[in-house]
Order: structure tokens, then C-alpha cells, then sequence
């Protein structure tokens, strides 16, 4: 099966890459952008039976690896 | 935490500052100071000022111990880094920090933002940041957590350190199960300056305005840092994750050019970096160490958030900030060089001479307390304390060795520890060369850098110790002081400064308090002996989990002024086939208590560790130095953690060439006994050699002969010996094979 | 005397090297900012390691837009001498003006070490006072030191001995047809002073200002 | 209006974080993964009337700035 991770940076944490885009945009010219967030997409091709049984095996490797619990929060979504 | 609209009415209920981390005395303190209760913005600038972080309201009667003083001494304990005369309209600043508790929440941030901070307290004083070292300590990497805080530590020290442009020229690597819910992460951080650009924290006179330079403020650690590093660990400590900060070098390292150029142009008459307790601090000290008070305009302060209140915006640990204070004609020059690095910047106050700290916020007073008080006004803890019952216990735990152990596979166990094995694995995430002063990096004893334009080098060491500090605290103390001379002469530096880190349990332990005062003593008396005083530190209480407090762990950093730089200097890697290795020091030393041979082969830690030695320590350091200097000796370094044994392996993995170690005694081998050295001489300049060492009046002989592939300990013709090839991979790989 | 710009981003952090460097061997190098656009009057211009713009989105990605990326090009298209170093390099591929790009290392980790590279041609303003074959001694010190080149229209002119950061073909440093721009991934600069552990890298340097004053390309 | 811009990474590019993370995976036990892919996602908050106006402006901020022709393609997605 295919897992899709989509990690996404907790809005309360500071995003310097974010603002630091948006001042290059404005310097390009694209003065309407008014904020720049930067997520991760992991995709996984993974290999099992239900989808119950993956997603929770995925949610486990975000726990323990692939997300980082304090800065950022996940979600696992997957394609059989 | 209080957030409440209502931000000007004063707090009725007590609870709140229990929150905010002070005791019903400290409350009653704020009352009668301000003769009445205090609003909730008051209440949070005290709250984040007098804590144990900012205030050392515990420690504070004991750092008055060390000594302080010396001809070459600018600026000594009290600004945000110790100031060194070295010559030639040089000054360098030091200064040590540790972020052991954000580090424990996020490793690579909280390394990251520890960086970050100790390099802006070096370019507040108007300094740059030439170069990093970093002393962290993990538990046993057996167990998963304890690999993912190491590396994520220093990927974070790397990610930062590297991007900011500083590098990071050395540092240590320890273990211990005590630090398994408690790293250490302590960084030192060297800048150097033209005499004339010396800024302290001062507020200047009357309608001086304060010019808020660098990131917008967020609600980043609110009630963090200062409170984080003022309580102890638990379950609980996971609910303080959101005010984990961010660290942007990036910002870092334009607010480092921006300050730099405000320096060299003087537009400023004093800065002060905002850390732990962000906007109270830097608005309150420089105006009460001036005498002076400020009125400050939160509304004027820019914001990476909306929405922020008065208490948010003052306890925020936003990185990345400065405090400028300006002469009003200057203030326009100032705003540009913003402009041109890019930064934010905005004036969001006044110096008065009111003698308060007046905030406004949204049209509204929220707070009017003395400056002074929040400065210098926290209680000063004469916390009890009382020498643990266990250390009697502890020094008669000695091991009884009936017979000689196997040596050689004695050696290679040691080698293949993580504390004693190779630590390129870390200092090879670390650009350790920007700016061309490098001549002795990571991987040696003491950090050699050239002052380009003079003929002269600087040699710093760093060293931390728990284990031996642990069996006693005074000895543990003094020695590392001794050791990092010693480091620093055998690079022909002489000693001239010293930086400390303390970092200790619950001060509320009286245990705990009689190890810090052991310590400071031990430092003290050490200090006193070879004439080196104490410029700055830091002091990182409440490390403590569950219960457990970690290792009494002093971290020492010690600067010394190499003049001329020896060139080549001393390296380990420069000994050949048939050169003669020597023993300097008394050679009878046989004391095993703490040593790494009886952790490493029977998991045993008792005894009582030799005292150091102040005559024979200063023989060592005259003996050290004269050898670097005169060129006579490629090699020199100092017998410490693994004793001769282990110092002799080093050489010979570092020079590629095989040894011959002649012994009598096998205790002589792993003893750690303080002030001895080893060196590769050849045979023309042995003669040259024992002349400076009797002039020095230090024991010294050989002891054996490099060349061969092997490591070989001879008793009389009975060999023990170890495969340099195999010596060397094991020790090489000892760090990163448990990594992956 | 040969005029070098050396030019500054923000976040830039090896140019007082690089000027250091490059002076010793008596050239008159100066900085000059982003945000200039001209570099009328420099011979060559070179690009210093560093993280400008603080690495964010991607390497090199925000330098490149800035005013004085049109004069570098200018001066490529001249066939004047234009050096990438290290994040220099990562700015000229995204520029456009080397093929290819740079992403992180196999190793995922940044790397700082002394490394050694064999000089494969002597056809670039870097390569020039150098032999074939000749083994050079230099620090690397990069995060994103690992060379990819779909289009393989790249000359290597330097490669790895040990390949330790899985780029293309050891690819270590990297010209244009012309031989006029080239990026490298290791620090010449860094390797300037036997004092530091190797002056292999002046071999380089003298070679790119010696092309300077020729005036062109090789 | 807000933008989200997909950026992947080409195929035929090296991708050191995915070989890396899935022989972490394997280390941690999840052995079942056989694949894993790295992309980013940047959500920018956008002033502008028409979709279509929008879209053809943050196509050409992919060009010149946030995606890389060599290593990256890219897609955009407008949700008013
Ligand atoms: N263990 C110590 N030894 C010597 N000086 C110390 C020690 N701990 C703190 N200090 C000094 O106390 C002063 C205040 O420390 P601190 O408030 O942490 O400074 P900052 O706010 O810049 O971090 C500094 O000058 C520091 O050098
Ligand atoms: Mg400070």
C-alpha cells in the first residue's frame, strides 16, 4: 500500500524560513504574498494487509521517527 | 499563566505566582517593595528576574569565593562575558552557557538556541564570535533516547554554529546513566575586539532611546528558559514543550554584522542581548546598573504574532534580539544600518532618571516598578547544606586487585568506549575552520588559533567531570582547573583565565548545596594557586529527575595566551619511528579512585582520588610550556581520563607508528594521577629535553620508544601487546558504529 | 594589480577568508554587496562559501535573484573568470550558469574535513597552474556537497580521491565549456597557510587570478 | 486565497533522505517499508481576485524562485 504523511509545523512555532520567503517574493515583485508555510510530504510505500493495521504501524513510525512531536503534528492518509 | 484583558488590574489570588514560579516570602517581597500588590506584568517581570536562572539567588553567596582579579582582567564576573587584555590593542571575550533543560524537551533546538545565546552575550560586549566549543553529556547509548539526544544535539550545535558562521573548534563528549534524563549541553563561545570597541550593558543619561534590533516577538518560550532551567524534571516537564523556541542563525548572523558595524562606527552607548527573560531584563539592567529608569512602549515592540499581551510580550524568549541604547542624534544612523543587514528594528523606549521601569501598553500603564528592584532585589539563599552521608561509604570502596590484570585487552576496552574513543563522528559535523585561525582543531587537548596581525596564539581548553567531582567535589573541582592549564601549556600558552560551568541538583538538597560549595572551593583554591582568575560562567541548577540529581558536574574552560604561537607547534600526530617517548610527573603514582580503568573493566566507582598538588602542578605547567616553545618536543599531551596507557594508544593511533611502553608497575599504566604529560623526543634533543625539565624541576625519564605496528607494554621483558591496526579502527569507530 | 569582487549575501561567511587568500598572493580583492549591480572595473569575481540566505528553501536559491547575480552573469558570458565556492558553487547552479545542482550529502550530515582531489583538467580559470593528475589537499566543509548533473554537460575538472559526499562522478569541482566558470566545492582558501595544515589550495587560487589577468577564460 | 504548491522531487534524482529514512525504519523494525520519498508542500496566503490570475502568479514564483527545473517538478493548487 502507499502512505501518505503530511506534517504540517504547529502554527505556534516560529517558521524563519517561511518569513524569510516571503521577504525574497516581495523582492521579486509578488507584494501579494502575505505568508509562506513550508510542511513535509513522506511517501511510503509500505507492505501489509488492512488499512487499519498500516495506518497504525505509520502512526508509530511518525511517533518515533518521521515526525518531530514537539515542533510539528501529522496525519496519515493512505491509498490500498 | 495569566492572560487576561484586564491587564492592569492588580493580581488578587496568590496562586498565580505559584505558577509563575515564586514563593509566598518572594510575593510578599514584591508587595512591600511596590507597597502594594502587583499588577500581572509586574508580577511576571519579577517572576522571570528573580529566578534561579537570572538571579542565582542560590548560588550567588558561594560564587563570591572565586577570585577574580588580575592585571590582565578588562571586565570580570557581572556583564555578559568575562574581557581579556592580550596585547597589542587586543581584548577577547569568554564566556560559558549551558541549555541543559531545553535540550532534554528538543535536542536539536534546544542545542541550537544555547548557540545562539552564548554567541550574542560575546558580541553584546562588542566582540566577534570567532570560535565555539561545546561540552555535553548523555547517558549510555545502549537505550535508544540517549542516541537520538545525542545526535540530535549536535546536528543542532552543527546546524546552528556552522549557518551562524561561527565554528566550532573543539569540545568534550561524556557518558553517564545519571544524564540519561538530563544531558548536559554547555557551549563556550571566544570573540575578539579592538580595545576601542568595548560596549558593556549601560543605559546612558536621561532621553537615551532604546532601540529594539533583530526577530519580531512571538510567544516562543513563555515562562521557558528561566523557569525550565529553575525547577526540576518530571512527567510533567512534557506540558512545557510549547514554549520551546526556534533558532534562526540565519537572523543570528545578520544581527552579528549589524552590531558589529554600530560598534566600529560607535552608535551605541551600551547594548544588551535579550535571553531568558527576554524584554524585562534587557529593559531593566543596563538602566538600574546606570542608575537610571526607562519607559517602555509595548505597542511600539515589533511582533512575529498578533494579539500578544503585556505579559506575553515581556517573558517572551524570542532569539535573535538585541537592545540597543542610542543617543537621540544617532538614532536615525542606527535605524539604517538595520536597513542595510536587513534586520527589523524599532525605539521602544526612553532612559529616565525616574529610576523606574514604566510599561505601557495599549494606552495603559502596566507595570511601574524600581529598575533596581527587579535587578539586584531577589532574596539571596543561604541554603542549608551538609556533607552527604555516603562519602565516607564511597572513598573506603576500593577495589583489592589480587592479581595483574590482561593490559592489553584492558586498553581496548577503553578504547572502545565512547568517552574515551575517537569523537570525529561529532567534530566533523562541525565546520571547525572558518576564518583561518585553526592551527590546532578538534581531536587534539587544547584549541590552538592565531591572532592574525600579531605574532601570537590563543589556547583554550574545555573540560567537564561528574565522576570524580562525585567521589569529591574539591579535588574534582581543582583538578579540572589544573588539567586545562596544563592542556593550554602544553600548546606554550600561559595561563591566564578561566570560565566555569556549574551544573548541579536541587540546590534544595542540602547534599547538593555542600557539593557546589566543595566545587567553588576546589576551583577557587586551584585558581589561587597558579594565579588564574575566574572571568565569567554559568551556574544550571534543578538538574535533577525523579528525584535523582546528576553528577556534581563542573565544566572548566581555560584561555591562555601563546606568545609567539610555537611553530610547528606540539600535535599528537607528529611522532615517528624512533623517536623516544617520555614521562613527565612523578612516575610512582599508583591511585586508581574514579579512574577510567575501574569504570571501564569493574563498572566500580570508590575511592578517593589523589589531591592535587599546587608545586608539582605549576612544575608541569613551566615544564609544558618551555617544551612548546623551544620546539623539542613534536609531541606533548597531558595523562588524564585512561591514564598513560590510554594517552600513549592516542599518540600512536594519531602518528600511524607503534610504541614501546616500559613499565614496573601495571597500576602506573591506568592511573590518573594530575600534572603528568608525555612526549615523543629525538634522541639529539634528549639531552635538551632533561635540561628543561630539571630546570623546571620536574621529574621526567623515558620510557619507551616509538615504531613497530604495535602498542607493546613491557615489564622486563614480559610483553603485552596490541595491534596498532586494530587499536586504531576499534577506537575509531567506537562513537559512530553505536549511532547507527 | 588583478581586481577581484568578492561578492556578500547575507548569511555569506567565508569572504574575509577569501579576500585574506586572495590578497596574499597580491591581488586587490574587495567586497561587494548583493545589492550592487555593477562590477564595472573587477577582472574576475568570485562567489565565497557560506549559507547565504540562511540555506532557506533551497540552496542558493534566494542569491541568485540578487541585483549583482546580472553583472556575474554579464561577466561569465564575457568569459571572464567567475569562481563559485562551496555555497558560491550551489548559487551558480541555480543561477544557471554551471550545469546541475547540489543536494545533500549520502551521508546526511554536514561534513568539514581535509579531503584530497585530483585535478583532472587543467582547462578552467581554477585548474590552470595546476598538473593533471596532481593530488591537492583542501578542506571540504558542506551539507550539500553532493553534485547531481542529469543534462552530464558538467566538465569535472577536480575529482574526490574517496568520494565522501556520493557526488556525481567524484565530481569536487565542476566549469562551463569555456572553462571561465567554475564552482568547487572544497575551500581553496582554506588550504592558503601551511600553518592551517596545507597551502595546496593557493595552487588554485594563483591560477584563477593569473586567468584574471589574461583576461578570459582558458 | 490560499495557494499550495506541491513540490516533488524528479525521479530520476538521487533522494539521500528517503534511502536513509527507510534503512532507519528497517533498524526501528518496521520492515514492511519498502520505499520512501521526501517532497515539500508550501502553503502561501495569497491576495488576488481570480483563480486563474493567482495561479498563473504562483506558477511563475515556482519558476523563478521556489521550485528547481534540475531536481523538481511542481503543481499548484488554488482554494479560494
Ligand atoms: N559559575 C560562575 N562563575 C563565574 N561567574 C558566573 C558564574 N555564573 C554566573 N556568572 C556571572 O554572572 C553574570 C550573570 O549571569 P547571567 O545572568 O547568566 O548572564 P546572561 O543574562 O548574560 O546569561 C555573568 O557575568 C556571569 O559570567
Ligand atoms: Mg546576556
Amino acid at each position: 500500500m502507499k502512505a501518505r504523511i503530511e506534517i504540517v509545523r504547529r502554527p505556534e512555532i516560529a517558521d524563519p524560513e517561511g518569513v524569510t520567503v516571503v521577504r525574497a517574493l516581495h523582492d521579486l515583485g509578488f507584494s501579494e504574498v502575505t505568508r509562506a508555510r513550508f510542511d513535509r510530504v513522506i511517501s511510503l510505500e509500505v507492505e501489509g494487509m488492512s488499512t487499519e493495521a498500516v495506518t497504525a504501524r505509520v502512526e508509530d513510525m511518525c511517533r518515533q521517527l518521521l515526525a518531530n512531536p514537539v515542533l510539528e503534528d501529522f496525519r496519515v492518509v493512505i491509498d490500498p | 499563566m495569566i492572560i487576561e484583558d484586564e491587564e492592569t488590574a492588580p493580581v488578587e489570588t496568590s496562586s498565580v505566582h505559584h505558577q509563575l514560579g515564586l514563593t509566598d516570602d518572594e510575593f510578599d517581597r514584591i508587595r512591600a517593595i511596590l507597597g502594594r500588590d502587583p499588577r500581572p506584568a509586574e508580577l511576571a517581570m519579577y517572576s522571570v528576574m528573580w529566578s534561579e536562572h537570572c538571579s542565582y539567588k542560590s548560588s550567588r553567596v558561594h560564587l563570591k569565593r572565586f577570585p577574580t582579579a588580575a592585571p590582565w582582567v578588562v571586565v570580570g564576573p557581572g556583564e555578559n562575558a568575562g574581557v581579556i587584555d592580550i596585547g597589542d590593542g587586543w581584548y577577547v571575550a569568554l564566556r560559558i552557557e549551558s541549555h541543559n533543560h531545553p535540550s532534554f524537551v528538543e535536542p536539536y533546538q534546544g542545542a541550537a538556541t544555547g548557540v545562539g545565546g552564548i554567541i550574542r552575550d560575546i558580541f553584546t560586549m562588542g566582540a566577534r564570535p570567532i570560535a565555539l566549543w561545546d561540552s555535553i553529556r548523555f547517558g549510555p547509548l545502549g537505550q535508544a533516547r540517549n542516541r537520538y539526544l545525542l545526535k540530535g544535539v549536535v546536528a543542532g550545535i552543527a546546524g546552528y554554529g556552522n549557518a551562524v558562521g561561527v565554528p566550532t573548534v573543539g569540545g568534550e563528549i561524556g557518558f553517564a546513566e545519571h544524564y540519561s534524563n538530563n544531558p548536559l549541553v554547555n557551549v563556550m563561545c571566544l570573540g575578539l575586539m579592538r580595545r576601542e570597541q568595548l560596549v558593556l550593558a549601560r543605559s546612558g543619561p536621561e532621553g537615551t532611546r532604546a532601540i529594539l534590533l533583530g526577530a519580531g516577538t512571538g510567544r516562543d518560550g513563555i515562562g521557558g528558559a528561566s523557569i525550565l532551567a529553575s525547577t526540576s524534571f518530571d512527567a510533567a516537564s512534557s506540558q512545557k514543550r510549547p514554549s520551546v523556541q526556534v533558532g534562526d542563525p540565519f537572523e543570528e548572523k545578520k544581527l552579528i554584522e549589524a552590531c558589529l558595524e554600530l560598534y566600529e562606527r560607535d552608535l551605541v552607548i551600551g547594548v544588551q542581548d535579550l535571553g531568558a527573560a527576554g524584554l524585562s531584563c534587557a529593559a531593566s539592567e543596563p538602566v538600574a546598573k546606570s542608575g537610571m529608569g526607562i519607559d517602555l512602549d509595548l505597542d511600539l515592540v515589533h511582533v512575529r504574532e498578533s494579539g500578544m499581551n503585556a505579559v506575553e510580550l515581556l517573558m517572551s524568549e524570542s532569539q535573535e534580539r538585541m537592545m540597543a541604547f542610542v543617543d537621540p542624534s544617532r538614532v536615525e544612523a542606527v535605524l539604517a544600518v538595520a536597513a542595510k543587514w536587513e534586520i527589523d528594528a524599532a525605539v521602544v523606549g526612553t532612559v529616565r532618571d525616574h529610576g523606574n521601569v514604566l510599561v505601557n501598553h495599549g494606552g495603559e500603564t502596566v507595570a511601574e516598578v524600581p529598575a533596581v528592584s527587579l535587578v539586584t532585589g531577589a532574596p539571596n539563599y543561604e541554603r542549608p547544606l551538609g556533607e552527604p552521608q555516603w562519602m565516607e561509604d564511597l572513598w573506603s570502596n576500593t577495589v583489592k586487585f589480587v592479581a595483574q590484570p590482561a593490559i592489553a585487552t584492558a586498553l581496548l576496552q577503553m578504547l572502545d568506549d565512547p568517552a574515551l574513543a575517537s569523537k570525529a563522528w561529532a567534530f566533523e559535523q562541525y565546520d571547525h575552520m572558518l576564518f583561518l585561525n585553526t592551527v590546532i582543531g578538534p581531536g587534539h587537548d587544547a584549541s590552538l588559533l592565531r591572532v592574525k596581525g600579531t605574532d601570537k596564539g590563543l589556547a583554550l581548553s574545555v573540560d567537564g567531570d561528574g565522576r570524580l567531582c562525585y567521589l569529591d567535589p574539591r579535588r574534582g573541582g581543582a583538578r579540572l582547573v589544573y588539567e586545562g592549564a596544563l592542556q593550554v601549556a602544553l600548546a606554550g600558552a600561559r595561563p591566564l583565565a578561566v570560565v566555569d560551568n556549574l551544573n548541579f541538583g536541587n540546590p534544595e538538597k542540602p547534599e547538593v548545596m555542600w557539593q557546589l560549595r566543595e566545587t567553588i572551593e576546589g576551583i577557587s583554591e586551584a585558581c589561587e594557586a597558579l594565579g588564574m582568575p575566574v572571568i565569567g560562567g554559568n551556574v544550571s541548577l534543578y538538574n535533577e529527575t525523579n528525584g535523582i540529581d546528576i553528577y556534581p558536574t563542573p565544566v572548566v574552560g581555560v584561555l591562555g595566551l601563546a606568545a609567539p604561537l610555537p611553530s610547528p607547534p606540539p600535535r599528537l600526530d607528529r611522532a615517528l619511528a624512533g623517536m623516544e617517548l617520555w614521562l613527565f610527573g612523578t612516575e610512582w603514582a599508583i591511585n586508581l579512585a574514579g579512574s577510567s580503568f575501574e569504570l571501564v573493566t569493574f563498572a566500580h566507582i570508590g575511592g578517593r582520588p589523589t589531591a592535587p598538588d599546587p608545586t608539582a602542578g605549576r612544575a608541569a605547567l613551566q615544564a609544558g610550556q618551555m617544551l612548546a616553545q623551544e620546539g623539542v618536543a613534536p609531541v606533548l599531551h597531558d595523562v588524564s581520563s585512561g591514564g598513560l596507557a590510554l594517552a600513549v594508544a592516542e599518540v600512536a593511533i594519531a602518528s600511524g607508528v607503534g610504541v614501546t611502553v616500559r613499565y614496573s608497575d601495571w597500576r602506573h599504566l591506568f592511573c590518573e594521577d594530575p600534572h603528568r604529560f608525555i612526549a615523543a623526543v629525538s634522541p639529539d634533543a634528549a639531552i635538551r629535553v632533561a635540561g628543561l625539565a630539571a630546570q623546571a624541576s620536574i621529574p621526567a625519564a623515558p620510557i619507551g620508544e616509538f615504531g613497530g605496528n604495535e602498542i607493546v607494554f613491557d615489564r622486563n621483558g614480559i610483553r603485552a601487546a596490541l595491534d596498532l591496526g586494530v587499536a586504531t579502527s576499534t577506537w575509531s569507530q567506537a562513537l559512530s558504529r553505536r549511532l547507527v | 594589480m588583478t581586481r577581484v569582487a568578492v561578492v556578500v549575501f547575507p548569511g555569506t561567511n567565508c569572504e574575509h577568508d577569501t579576500v585574506h587568500a586572495l590578497r596574499s598572493l597580491g591581488a586587490d580583492a574587495e567586497l561587494v554587496w548583493h545589492r550592487q549591480d555593477t562590477l564595472d572595473g573587477f577582472d574576475a569575481v568570485v562567489l565565497p562559501g557560506g549559507f547565504a540566505h540562511g540555506d532557506y528553501l533551497r540552496t542558493g536559491a534566494i542569491a541568485r535573484l540578487a541585483p549583482v547575480m546580472g553583472p556575474v552573469a554579464g561577466m561569465a558570458r564575457a568569459g571572464r573568470p567567475v569562481l563559485g565556492i562551496c555555497n558560491g558553487f550551489q548559487i551558480l547552479c541555480e543561477a544557471g550558469l554551471l550545469p546541475g545542482a547540489l543536494i545533500a550529502n549520502s551521508g546526511l550530515a554536514f561534513l568539514c574535513r581535509w579531503v584530497e582531489v585530483e585535478v583532472i583538467s587543467d582547462r578552467s580559470v581554477l585548474t590552470s597552474l595546476a598538473r593533471p593528475g596532481q593530488v591537492l589537499k583542501i578542506p571540504l566543509n558542506s551539507y550539500e556537497g553532493n553534485y547531481v548533473d542529469p543534462s552530464l554537460s558538467g566538465r569535472v575538472v577536480m575529482r574526490y580521491v574517496d568520494t565522501p559526499n556520493g557526488s556525481q562522478g567524484g565530481a569536487a569541482a565542476v566549469t562551463n565549456l569555456e572553462g571561465n566558470v567554475v564552482g568547487v566545492m572544497p575551500h581553496p582558501e582554506r588550504g592558503s597557510d601551511e600553518v592551517l595544515g596545507s597551502a595546496d589550495g593557493l595552487i588554485l587560487l594563483e591560477g584563477f587570478l593569473a586567468s584574471a589577468r589574461v583576461g578570459a577564460g582558458v
